[in-house]
């Protein structure tokens, strides 16, 4: 199943930031979003994560099927990385943490607390939890911050892994990833006309 | 959604806080009134059991606002949010975890705090039984002010003013069971009143406290 | 004329003091926000107004 | 012709103001007339001496303090099934109106109270339930300033709102329970108008009129200015982004 939008338009605060965005996104494909700072890509992916409604426009193929991972990445640092891992998998109903803990080398780390990690290994921790989400679409946000080099490439090599398994993701970056799998979208030609917002609409 | 409870039970005793930071505080506030109003055993005993309640109450608010504070900030109440979750269940479950690692202790200190303030025999079941049917009343309405105060930066008060009035039915019909139940009399009609409004919440409030935390994360 | 309110004087004309007093106030604010948002907005329109 | 066009803030603004004055002018007579009328030309009563001359002021409060915050529940159920913003605001401009109107009747209750029952302050459960009924307006109107984005203030004071209805009423029969109290006899309460003879009921009757009129006249002017306050923000706003 495809995720497909059509004629999407997001907004910020009840202010349109993007609109009329068309995309659809199949399965063993990545999308990769590209456009500056502030032209809407974290809010675009939290429509399309249900986060908040479309301004207007359709999202077909979301829902239940997305995995979320934003610059916060939900992890609480008084439990160790395993009972971070363990209770994300049980939330969404799986069981199996262990391909999670080795594709983003996570070994040795396990009995850790979380607050004890250092900035990439908590963000490699927080992208593990996309794999025991068992979820098909992956929504990334900014993945790589805080990554060094070797890092990204285990990210990009997790990526491809979800790809060849049938997933499909869909990430706002500016680092190439060199996944052959991938289109990029720039955002910038749909940034949405001037206006304002539906609140304020009502009082002009 | 055990998971969640799970861990969330796990947070408060690893954090500490949880666990002793309400206690200690209804602790406090025992042992202070008798030095407030002087040692008579006769008048301590008589208000032995609203103090005991207000004492209760007091330490509840407290602990308020990290019901979904420490969630917010890290971003786990986001990605709870895209969980197969019902909204519901979440503000539940979360009213269950205040309960047990707030309410649950309260419950249990409070005869041994009745003692200091000469408590009459006969007080000690109803104390403990009415304490134990309204605090999960009490938590349940404090996650309906910590939905509503979640993402504030200076939620804690407004959180307190928010949540007073809507604990005074709790605290008079409460008290009351804990003031008859003392001084030997019916206690039925207020403890079916009790009863009542801590079922009532339980099953209504959560809609409620879904909806604002559905708001406030937009 | 004036009615004699013996020993309650006090309490009738403190309630009436207060009362007016409170409703005095209510209105009196309420007006003077009136007044400053009406004389804000216009500021504002005019100046919409001129820049098209 | 429905009543919702009234929804549209301009249409509220235009056709308020064409009322408004009238209403305000009715609102002055009344009070004038029925407060003159009970304080100067009434006689002191048998059992109150001359404290029955706060009537006109205790009843005609504590009725309008109920009902502010039953038109604010009202507008905030309109808010919430037809999201018309008029409603939303209207709920906000009538919360400092009702808390007002709450404290007068609290004053004059305790005013009264001290001769009668030889204290300022009893937990009388007619007092308590006002006590706990300005608690919520004070909570109401925090939620309100609290929150930054207007949609969202409305939004979370509105269940606020429903919520506080129903604890409002749970709080009202748990005071009764608590304290059947003080109240010996319906003669002696300033509440009971039956027991208010006919000399005290027509001003009475005026002074109730007044308080309704006073009320509906600042809830106009206070709606009309957050509408305003909102118009602004909205034009600015625009005026930012192009």
């Amino acid at each position: 199943m495809n995720l497909t939008v059509r004629d999407l338009a997001v907004a910020r605060g009840g202010v349109p930031v993007l609109e009329g965005l068309s995309f659809s996104l199949a399965p063993g494909r990545a999308l990769v979003l590209r456009g500056p700072n502030g032209s809407g890509k974290t809010t675009l992916l939290r429509t399309i994560a249900g986060l908040q409604p479309a301004f207007a426009g359709e999202i077909e193929g979301a829902g239940e099927r997305i995995a979320y991972a934003a610059h916060s990445d939900g992890l609480k640092s008084m439990l160790t990385v395993t009972e971070n891992l363990r209770f994300w998998a049980q939330v969404f109903a799986q069981s199996d943490i262990d391909p999670a803990l080795d594709a983003f080398d996570l070994r040795g780390l396990e009995d850790r607390m979380a607050g004890t990690l250092s900035a990439g290994q908590k963000r490699r921790l927080g992208l593990a939890r996309l794999m025991v989400t068992g979820r098909p679409v992956w929504v990334l946000d900014e993945p790589t911050v805080s990554l060094d080099t070797a890092s990204v490439a285990r990210f990009a090599e997790a990526v491809r892994g979800h790809l060849a398994a049938g997933g499909s993701a869909l990430l706002a970056t500016h680092i190439d990833l060199g996944l052959d799998e991938a289109e990029a979208l720039d955002v910038t030609p749909f940034k949405a006309a001037p206006r304002v917002s539906l609140e304020d609409e009502a009082f002009l | 959604m055990i998971a969640l409870l799970l861990r969330d039970l796990r947070l408060a005793v690893r954090a500490g806080g949880g666990f002793g930071l309400g206690l200690a505080f209804f602790l406090i506030v025992t042992v202070l009134i008798p030095f407030g109003v002087g040692p008579e055993t006769g008048l301590l005993s008589r208000i032995a059991p609203g103090v005991l309640w207000i004492g209760a109450l007091l330490a509840c608010l407290l602990s308020l606002d990290r019901i979904f504070a420490l969630d917010w900030e890290d971003g786990s109440l986001d990605l709870l949010a895209t969980a197969p979750l019902p909204m519901e269940g979440i503000v539940t479950i979360k009213a269950l975890a205040h309960w047990i690692t707030t309410g649950l202790p309260l419950v249990l200190a409070a005869p041994a705090l009745g003692v200091l303030l000469s408590l009459p025999p006969s007080g000690y079941l109803w104390v403990l039984v009415s304490l134990a049917l309204g605090t999960p009343a009490l938590s349940v309405i404090g996650t309906f002010g910590a939905a509503l105060t979640v993402g504030l930066k200076r939620g804690g008060l407004l959180l307190s003013i928010l949540v007073l009035p809507l604990y005074v039915p709790t605290l008079i019909f409460g008290a009351e069971v804990a003031r008859r139940g003392a001084e030997g009399l019916a206690v039925q009609t207020p403890l079916l009143m009790l009863a009542g409004i801590s079922f009532g919440t339980l099953a209504l409030l959560p809609f409620a406290s879904a909806a604002v935390l559905r708001i406030n994360l937009r | 004329m004036t009615p004699d309110l013996g020993k309650y004087a006090f309490a009738v004309l403190a309630s009436y003091g207060v009362s007016l007093g409170l409703i005095i106030a209510l209105v009196a604010l309420s007006l003077r926000r009136a007044r400053r948002t009406r004389a804000e907005l216009e500021k504002i329109e005019e100046r919409v107004k001129r820049h098209g | 012709m429905s009543i919702w066009e009234y929804a549209n803030p301009v249409k509220f603004i235009r056709t308020t103001d064409r009322i408004l004055p009238w209403v305000s002018v009715a609102a002055v007579l009344c009070l004038v007339t029925g407060l003159v009328w009970g304080y100067f030309f009434t006689p002191d009563d048998y059992r109150q001496g001359s404290t029955v001359k706060i009537i006109y002021l205790h009843v005609p409060a504590a009725l309008m303090a109920i009902n502010a915050w039953i038109m604010m529940l009202v507008t905030s159920l309109i808010w919430i099934i037809r999201r018309h913003h008029v409603s939303a605001l209207a709920a906000r401009a009538a919360a400092p109106v009702g808390a007002t109107f709450t404290v007068i009747a609290l004053a004059t209750g305790a005013l009264w109270g001290q001769p009668m029952w030889g204290t300022w302050w009893a937990w009388d459960p007619r007092l308590t339930s006002f006590l706990i009924l300005f608690l919520f307006y004070l909570g109401y109107m925090a939620l309100w300033s609290a929150i930054e984005n207007d949609d969202t203030a409305a939004d979370l004071t509105s269940i606020l709102c429903l919520v506080g209805s129903v604890f409002a009423l749970l709080s009202r029969y748990a005071v009764l329970f608590w304290n059947q109290g003080l109240h010996q006899g319906a003669s002696l309460s300033l509440d009971k108008e039956e027991n208010v003879a006919d000399v005290f009921w027509y001003p009475l009757l005026v002074c109730i009129a007044g308080f309704v009129l006073l009320f509906v006249a600042l809830v106009f002017l206070r709606t009309q200015t957050e509408i305003r306050a909102r118009r602004s923000r909205a034009l600015l706003a625009r005026e930012g982004r192009t």
